[in-house]
């Protein structure tokens, strides 16, 4: 077999280079070796494009642009006293199977989301107003509330009402109204998912269907894009410009926005030197953040400054802070001032604590986050410049993970709240209200810091009714982050994204920024509706 | 008759002992699989959705013992529980769609392996001192010294990505349709050589070697010299008396060797994205995902359990010393 | 007469890494016609060594390095591969040290004595298990026993099957190197017996080796003394018994306490082995044993058919 | 007679073969009893497989038998030592095995050998010691030094008496000494027994094979079959006038060449084959071994030693005995009259 | 694994030739042969290299300092990462922890194994049944997985990639092993050392275990292969302790940055090498103690030509 086979191998996926105008969108998921036919968007394990082309919210937040595009909802207002929110469904939506989509629906989606998976307390009751018009009542004055509800999938309760045990029903054939619903050559590694006949919006069906392919990691996921044989990936890929860019330039692109999370150095200010704010700034002026986003993240990332937000929320950032700031700058000498300042003498090459120990630290990393761990490893570089051994503890996930929940940890690299406006960061890392004893489960605000002020700020901005209202919270907040660095901001995670147009154009870009190159977020679905097939 | 039953006496022990190290370890990991999947999700996961998630995936809190037996209950009635990675997919559907592969790379590399290592040593044994006798051996120590993922990586880049000899990925094309026509087969085929062959090429010198060894073991053997004496013709000593006998060690590696084959296609499985319980276990694993990491070792161990009473009846009919005793 | 065997002056080595082990040296005997000859001597003295040379059955490192082995007028030593099988077994039959291994173990003995047929006589299969029946029936054996494979046996019926296998092609020389010595005395009784009711049927000459002196006078006409890869005594049986000359055989003979008559005192024989400071039954040992056969005197015929190793000047050796 | 050194009543050993799943049972020895005086050596001789090393083996402690009783100066030691014996048992009862190459550890000096057993039973090792007991079983002392495999058979025969001798026991179990050995070397070791037997007043069981040594070496002979004493007594009386149809047929199958031609093998095979029938010997057409036990008769005594035999051949009451008897063998009239002294053994 | 197979073909060779080979000394004998003399020296040359590491390339191996994986050149001779580590130093640094791991997981296997064996020969009966019923299933139970599971529960760390390592490799070991043990049990030389009076744990290190030299030495080697393959696995999988630098985790890292992809195979390939080779000298060794136990395995020149 081998001889013959030697004739017959070659091209892998069916694709390649195919520009009939019927080609289908090939996708990698580089996450998922083998797939498994469940399209219940309840389930945390849907296959992908469950919500991306199948099911679809009332309006879509783009990242990219921090812009919010009616989708399923035409419109929708808020009430004066912030504690109720009003969706105006969009006329003609259908269901894949043809019947309109109703007030109902939505009404059954979050009785059904709040019954199976919980969730949503401040949300008091939903009511269909009118066949098209949904309200929402809250128990107090939430302005968060519109980004988690509008973003929200939405069922068809006519179809999810006869299933017996929806959060074990693997909905095998979906019924939804997205532009892809219908499935088609389901095998372990691959399927197809083919247009809708009733799409609500049938001018934006370019593309005849999307493929999506299951790798076992990284590597194989990236060969096949480098190849040409997928079109649009989100794994991470070494070396980008070398490894892809460089093998077809006309073509091949990519796009790293900074639309991610602040990915922090956090300290466990339930512990001796890191309760102390002088230590944490102190510590975090020996961090080389350029050195990291360079080196660790491949030069993918934007490193941080004092006041905490991410690349993401700039529209929020006091510039003329950020302009100031002095504890997120590299500066090794400064270190070394501020420890012996705080009592922390050097003597012999190592750094002392006030009970005379030598300062050590671990910083404990998931062993899968390879990239973080080479963050780890370059901030224990930089320690050691100031006389202080930092020791990378790279176990599984889970067991970090069980130490950050209890606050056993030592210092960690951790990932933050990614929300619509940097309400939910601050409140993960500054409020009292998330804040848990050591040994009791927490599930967010690992390193256990609470500023009251925070907390008054915090909760005025998720009551106040407007932008301009909120703008004042979030410069107070940015503020009492650059006095207190409750933790050590180093970079914004970038949402990585690479893509080939020589089969498909109108991708997202940094001149066109409709969507992030993320194709399993909220605004996948702008980028599945603006495609076009190349022809010809 | 009676080995017959003290081997299956043997084989349901030691599915017994695995069912129950199956049961135990996976209790002694830190963490559980809800605030893994949570710090997986890396804060796009609503915190107060994890109590419900528990609830969903039925994690329990009941004493340990009760948990066993009922595990133990339901192992044997064939429900290996839900998948939590892959929830709400029963882990025996998610195994049953994989394990074909394993088996299919596994048993084709394994029996190739086998079939040409012996065969090479037979001759090597027989041509004492010739090419293949000096040449070989040493050559196939040193491509076997080589470890599998590292040399799968290097024909898949050589003769996949560089050559492009061979497809890079999968069991098959995508978009074909499974069947049993001429042409998925013959696609099958060729996406199976690269991860077979590696594992082969790991393979094949110790079954060369330890064929050639009992080989020349065997051939000091009274039984050959009354055989020359007897004047039979060479080959039919060569294969009638000392390969005959010579074989058997190898028939009992040859069930001992599943289990590392098992091991040996989890790695090339990963490197060549080629579907299988191997690299859906390691996934479970990292998901913390018990049941499924539970069922795929329950189904390894039980195929490498069965896989080893058949040889052992196939021992039974080709040494009939065992068979009275 | 013209012996079967002849064979003269045949030396043996076994060359190993770095050194030389003689397994036989210059040793010279004939077999007559349906002549029963045995040749006796301790454990590693060379017999078993000399039964495999007759039967080109040595392998490397051992190697014939002089003298001469005719059989029947043929030279043994020049025939080639394929010669060689025809000869064997067709011409010499050899009956192994053990039966226990020299039957392989997952054939059935049917299988095994067809194959002589199938080989030899072209038999086909169905036509050679005839013929192994048949063979079974003559060693006293159930031809249903044909499908047994060599464990289902006893050692004294795998002996029997292997005796059959021997005279399959009615050989005129049969070799048997200590058929019996794995056996019960009872049973190895019952072995020879039937050996010699076959010869006595079949006419064939026998080169039978053991160490038990017994035995071997019971049953040979003429017979041998080894030591050390020589032959150092080499007369009629009962004459041999009846008046052993060489020391060594004196010793032999002395070592087996008679069943009757009263009890006399046996004196203890020598006891030191070659490594030591003496080499044995010989003169002026060297400290070096790989030369000690060397210094074992050549035969010397003192009578008719009578020939002792001892030196010119006479008089038994130190 | 002074009492026995050591006195075994109802020895019984059963092996299991087999694993946990398929547990066999193979009875070695049945029901043996003999005694061990000191100051003599008794002989046990039988067919292979018979159970012969596995009484020594038991009585060495080297297995643990299944029934009866091993008293050693009266006193029961299977019960007092019930798993493992003890060190003093230990030092009273030795062995000497089968095969001098492998009853020597070849990884270890002569010396180490004769150390051990001194030292393990708190004897200093002194050079004198090891001079001493190496000169006892006729050996140089310059052979400390060597390793077995550079000793030759009977040469290492002698270490391995040594070595038994080094603890100074009372008895010594001597399982086939000389088969492995070369014929010409034979004699020597059993001359040395003989002497130490003399000279030490030990108590020795002399296992063999091999009739005439047994005749030569023996005070007291005991012949076994299939697990059992079929015959015993004063060794000469056993070899001159067997009674036993097994103990003949072994006697008839020595080669001896002084009786060449003396012996009918049809009617051996016959007497093999009646023997060899699973119950016991039914050598006769009325089948009462079949049906009962055979009982122990006393045939006659010789020098305080009486001859005894296992079998219904013997009984007074069997004319077809009798009848079969007079068949098959030599003419013998003695045997049926002490007949009457028959006494039954415990079943 | 490969080296299971080999091992348990090392079946015992004829007592005069392993007499032959006593007297003489294995290791003397080890010497002399070609196969086992290449091995040798290639082991010693790595473990030099693992003792003289810190000298040879002074500095933290894993010292990220830029971005950009370079080709061999004069600067650095194997190239450098894509974190601009020297490719040379993190090789030479990795023998450290492989040999190490390899040599310990060895070591300690083959010592349970030994016990194993051992207790399962002398006693024999029921300890032997409940040890050899324990050693067949760790025989059967699929390494590879056992050992991710294992892995994945316990802290990373080289003690645990260790004690993993021990916990599924000694099986196949205590197989071999006991089967030797169990004919050397039933020696005669045994059962003479019980009735001299001498205590188990004396008789099974004193009496049966040195004559069990050369199957230790090849149970050892084997294990060490085994040792130092299944390290690079886990490691590569990324269960090992990321932190350490071994050849597996070079690997690792090498196949994280994408080496090949980017075309970087100076990363990928001398840790591999590194593997292999170590690997080869073991099985040579391995290969040559065999061939010095038991003669007849030794290759042949030529076949003599018999006289004709
Ligand atoms: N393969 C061999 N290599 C080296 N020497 C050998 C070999 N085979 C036999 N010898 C030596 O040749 C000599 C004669 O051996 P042979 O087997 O002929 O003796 P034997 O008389 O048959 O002994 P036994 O009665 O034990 O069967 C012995 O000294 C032996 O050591
Ligand atoms: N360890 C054992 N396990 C099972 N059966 C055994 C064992 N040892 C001995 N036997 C059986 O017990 C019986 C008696 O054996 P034993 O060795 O005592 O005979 P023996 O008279 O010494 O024979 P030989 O003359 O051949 O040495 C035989 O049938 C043998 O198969
Ligand atoms: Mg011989
Ligand atoms: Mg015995």
């Amino acid at each position: 077999t081998l001889v013959l086979s030697a004739c017959t191998g070659g091209s892998g996926a069916s694709g390649a280079g195919d520009t009939s105008g019927n080609q289908l969108l090939t996708i990698p998921r580089e996450d998922l070796a083998t797939f498994t036919r469940n399209f219940n968007p309840l389930s945390p394990q849907a296959a992908p494009m469950t919500l991306q082309a199948v099911y679809e919210p009332l309006a879509v937040h783009s990242m990219a642009d921090a812009k919010d595009t009616p989708w399923l909802a035409t419109k929708w207002e808020q009430a004066k006293d912030g504690k109720s929110l009003t969706f105006t469904l969009r006329d003609g939506v259908k269901w894949s199977d043809g019947q309109a989509l109703t007030a109902d629906d939505v009404v059954y989606t979050f009785q059904l989301q709040k019954k199976v998976l919980g969730g949503f307390d401040y949300l008091d009751k939903v009511t269909a107003v009118d066949a098209h018009t949904v309200k929402f009542s809250f128990n107090k004055a939430f302005s968060p509330a519109f980004y988690e509800i509008s973003g929200h999938y939405i069922l068809p309760k006519h179809i999810w009402s006869k299933v017996k045990d929806p959060a074990k029903f693997t909905n095998p054939n979906p019924v939804g109204t997205g532009p892809y619903t219908k499935i088609e050559k389901f095998q372990s590694q691959s399927y197809e998912l083919l247009k809708n006949p009733d799409y609500w919006q049938p001018a934006k069906q370019h593309i005849a269907g999307i493929q999506m392919l299951a790798f076992s990691g990284n590597d194989s996921a990236n060969l096949a894009f480098t190849n040409g044989e997928v079109d649009w990936t989100q794994s991470f890929i070494p070396d980008i410009e070398k490894s892809f860019v460089a093998k077809d330039k006309k073509h091949n692109h990519y796009w790293f926005p900074a639309t991610g999370a602040m990915i922090n150095w956090q300290l466990n200010t339930t512990k001796a030197p890191f309760n102390d704010p002088a230590v944490r700034k102190a510590l975090s002026m020996a961090v080389d953040r350029d050195q990291i986003t360079a080196v660790a993240m491949n030069g993918y990332a934007e490193p941080a400054d004092c006041t905490g937000l991410a690349r993401t929320y700039d529209k929020w950032r006091d510039t003329s802070l950020a302009a100031s700031c002095t504890w997120t700058k590299y500066d090794t000498d400064a270190t070394a001032k501020a420890l012996d300042a705080a009592g922390y003498k050097e003597s012999g090459g190592k750094r002392k604590l006030k009970n005379g120990k030598d300062f050590t630290l671990d910083i404990s990393v998931g062993s899968a986050s390879s990239d973080w761990i080479s963050v780890a490893n370059i901030i224990k570089q930089d320690l050691a410049k100031v006389g202080i051994t930092a020791t990378v503890k790279t176990p599984d996930w889970s067991a970090v993970s069980a130490s950050y929940n209890t606050g056993t940890f030592d210092t960690g690299i951790v990932w933050s709240n990614n929300g619509a406006t940097p309400y939910e960061y601050f409140r993960g890392v500054m409020s009292t209200k998330m804040l848990q004893p050591v040994g009791k489960q927490a599930t967010e605000d690992y390193h256990r810091f609470g500023d009251k002020k925070a907390d008054k700020l915090i909760d005025a901005f998720a009551a106040a009714a407007d932008e301009s209202a909120q703008r004042k919270q979030i410069d107070g907040l940015q503020e009492l982050y650059n006095e207190d660095a409750p933790v050590v901001p180093l970079f914004t995670g970038p949402e990585w994204g690479a893509y080939t147009d020589a089969r498909f154009t109108g991708w997202p870009t940094e001149k066109n920024p409709y969507a992030t190159l993320g194709n399993r977020n909220g605004s996948t679905i702008l980028v599945l509706t603006s495609l076009k097939p190349v022809k010809g | 008759m009676r080995l017959i039953l003290r081997n299956l006496g043997f084989y349901l022990l030691a599915f017994w002992a695995s069912i129950t190290l199956n049961f135990v370890l996976p209790r002694f990991m830190p963490g559980d699989p809800v605030s893994r999947m949570f710090a997986q999700a890396q804060g796009t996961m609503q915190p107060d959705q994890i109590a419900q998630l528990r609830k969903l995936f039925g994690l329990d809190n009941r004493p340990l013992w009760e948990q066993y037996v009922s595990y133990v209950k339901s192992v044997l009635t064939g429900d290996l529980g839900i998948s939590i990675s892959r929830f709400p997919t029963p882990v025996s559907e998610v195994i049953g769609s994989q394990i074909g592969w394993t088996l299919l790379l596994g048993g084709v590399a394994l029996v190739i392996a086998a079939v040409l290592g012996n065969v090479l040593g037979i001759v090597a044994a027989w041509r004492r001192g010739g090419v293949l006798d000096s040449v070989f051996p040493p050559l196939l120590i040193f491509v076997g010294s080589f470890p599998y993922f590292w040399l799968a990586m290097g024909a898949l880049y050589l003769f996949g990505v560089s050559l492009g000899w061979f497809p890079l990925r999968h069991a098959y094309d995508v978009g074909l349709t499974p069947g049993f026509n001429g042409e998925f087969v013959s696609n099958v085929a060729t996406h199976l050589v690269l991860p077979a062959l590696t594992i082969v090429l790991v393979s094949v010198g110790g079954w060369m070697l330890g064929m050639r060894n009992t080989m020349i073991a065997t051939a000091a053997e009274d039984y050959i010299t009354m055989a020359e004496a007897k004047g039979l013709s060479p080959s039919r000593i060569m294969f009638r008396y000392a390969a005959r006998n010579a074989l058997l060690p190898s028939v009992t590696n040859f069930g001992m060797a599943l289990g590392f084959v098992v091991g040996g296609a989890l790695l090339t499985e990963v490197v060549f994205a080629y579907p299988g319980i191997g690299y859906q276990l390691l996934m479970a694993v990292q998901g913390l995902d018990y049941p499924l990491m539970q069922g795929i070792f329950l189904t390894i161990t039980a195929a490498v359990l069965l896989a080893n009473f058949l040889v052992d009846l196939v021992y039974v009919r080709l040494d009939p010393r065992v068979r009275v005793r | 007469m013209e012996p079967v065997l002849q064979v003269s002056g045949l030396r043996v080595e076994y060359r190993g890494d770095g050194r030389t082990v003689i397994g036989a040296d210059d040793v010279s005997f004939s077999i007559g016609t349906g002549e029963v000859f045995g040749l006796a001597g301790e454990s590693g003295c060379g017999k078993s060594t000399i039964a495999n040379a007759v039967m080109r059955l040595l392998k490397p490192p051992a190697e014939i390095t002089a003298g001469a082995i005719r059989f029947q007028g043929r030279d043994v030593l020049a025939l080639d591969e394929r010669e060689l099988r025809a000869f064997r077994w067709r011409e010499i039959a050899m009956v192994f040290q053990s039966a226990m291994n020299s039957l392989n173990p997952v054939l059935t003995i049917g299988e095994q004595i067809g194959d002589i047929f199938t080989t030899h006589e072209k038999l086909r299969k169905r036509a050679a298990r005839v013929r192994a029946g048949e063979l079974l029936e003559l060693v006293g054996i159930d031809p249903g026993r044909l499908k047994a494979y060599p464990h289902q046996l006893s050692g004294g019926m795998r002996q029997r099957v292997v005796i059959a296998m021997a005279v399959a092609l009615k050989p005129r020389l049969l070799i048997m190197d200590e058929p019996t010595t794995a056996l019960d005395v009872v049973v190895q009784q019952e072995i020879m017996a039937q050996i010699r009711d076959l010869q006595r049927e079949l006419g064939f000459s026998i080169l039978f080796i053991t160490h038990d002196m017994s035995l071997m006078v019971e049953l040979s006409d003429r017979m041998g003394v080894m030591y050390g890869g020589r032959i150092v005594e080499l007369a009629d049986a009962k004459e041999l018994f009846a008046k052993p000359l060489h020391p060594y055989t004196e010793a032999l003979m002395n070592a087996f306490p008679p069943l009757t008559g009263p009890r006399r005192e046996l004196t203890g024989l020598f006891d030191a082995p070659r490594t030591a400071d003496s080499c044995g039954f010989h003169l002026s040992c060297p400290e070096d044993r790989s030369d000690c056969s060397m210094n074992i005197p050549d035969l010397r015929e003192i009578g008719p058919g009578r020939w002792v190793a001892r030196s010119a000047e006479g008089g038994s050796p130190r | 007679m002074t009492e026995p050194l050591l006195s075994v009543r109802g020895l019984t050993k059963t092996f299991q073969v087999g694993t946990v799943f398929s547990r066999r049972r193979v009875r070695a020895v049945n029901d043996v009893s003999f005694d061990l005086p000191a100051g003599r050596i008794t002989a046990l001789v039988g067919e292979s497989g018979s159970g012969k090393s596995t009484i020594a083996r038991c009585l060495a402690r080297l297995e643990q038998p299944s029934a009866g009783q091993v008293l050693l100066d009266g006193v029961d030691i299977l019960r007092t030592e019930r798993r493992w014996a003890s060190r003093a048992y230990r030092r009273k009862v030795q062995m000497v095995f089968q095969d001098p190459f492998g009853s020597l550890n070849p990884v270890h000096r002569v010396e180490h050998f004769l150390t051990r057993a001194l030292v393990v039973h708190g004897r200093p090792a002194t050079r004198e010691a090891l001079r001493e007991l190496m000169t006892t079983v006729g050996l140089t002392e310059d052979m400390l030094q060597s390793y077995p495999h550079e000793l030759s058979g009977g040469q290492r025969q002698r270490v391995a008496v040594a070595r038994a001798l080094a603890v100074e026991p009372r008895l010594i179990l001597a399982d086939e000494p000389t088969s492995m050995l070369d014929v010409s070397v034979r004699v020597g070791v059993l001359n040395l027994m003989r002497r130490l037997r003399d000279e030490r007043d030990i108590a020795m069981l002399y296992i063999t094979h091999d009739l005439g040594s047994a005749r030569y070496l023996a005070d007291t002979t005991m012949v076994m079959f299939a697990g059992e004493l079929v015959e015993g007594g004063d060794a000469l009386a056993v070899m001159d006038a067997p009674a036993h149809p097994y103990t003949r047929l072994l006697l008839s199958a020595v080669p001896d060449p002084e009786r060449t031609g003396d012996y009918d093998p049809v009617e051996r095979a016959r007497l093999r084959e009646a023997i060899l029938n699973p119950t016991s010997c039914p050598y006769g057409d009325d089948g009462t071994c079949s049906r009962t036990d055979p009982v122990r008769h006393i045939l006659g005594e010789d020098e305080g030693e009486p001859h005894w035999v296992r079998c219904h051949l013997r009984a007074p009451a069997s004319d077809i005995a009798r009848r079969v008897l007079k068949a098959t063998d030599r003419p013998d009239g003695e045997a049926t009259d002490t007949s009457e002294k028959a006494e039954t053994t415990a079943a | 694994m490969t080296a299971v197979d080999i091992e348990t073909t090392g079946t015992a060779a004829p007592a005069t030739q392993a007499r032959a080979a006593r007297r003489r000394g294995l290791l003397r004998q080890l010497v002399d042969n070609r196969k086992a003399l290449t091995g040798l020296t290639l082991l010693a040359l790595f473990a030099l290299v693992a003792l003289l590491a810190p000298v040879l390339a002074p500095g933290d191996p894993s010292f990220i300092n830029s971005t950009g994986s370079q080709a061999p050149s004069a600067a650095h001779w194997l190239g450098t990462t894509a974190k601009g580590q020297d490719v040379l130093a993190l090789s030479l640094w990795g023998a450290r922890s492989s040999l190490f791991v390899g040599f310990t997981v060895g070591l300690a296997a083959t010592a349970v194994a030994i016990v194993v064996g051992l207790a399962s020969a002398y006693f024999g009966r029921i300890v032997d049944d409940a040890l050899t019923l324990v050693t067949n299933i760790f025989l059967l139970l699929p390494g590879l997985p056992l050992l991710i599971i294992l892995a994945a529960f316990l802290p990373p760390g080289t003690s645990t990639v260790i004690l993993v390592l021990v916990v599924t490799g000694w099986a196949g070991s205590a197989r071999v092993l006991r089967a030797q043990a169990k004919s050397i049990r039933g020696k005669d030389f045994v059962a003479a050392a019980v009735v001299t009076g001498e205590r188990p744990l004396r008789i099974m290190f004193r009496e049966i275990m040195p004559n069990m030299a050369s199957v230790v030495m090849t149970t050892l080697l084997g294990c060490v292969m085994f040792g130092i393959g299944a390290q690079a696995g886990l490691e590569f999988l990324g269960l090992g302790d990321s932190s350490v630098v071994s050849w597996g985790t070079n690997l690792y890292w090498a196949s994280n940055d994408g080496a090949l992809m980017t075309g970087a195979w100076w990363a990928f390939l001398p840790s591999g090498l590194c593997i292999a080779l170590v690997a080869f000298a073991l099985a040579l060794v391995n290969y040559a103690v065999d061939e010095i136990t038991n003669p007849r395995l030794r290759s042949r020149r030529a076949r003599r030509q018999r006289r004709g």
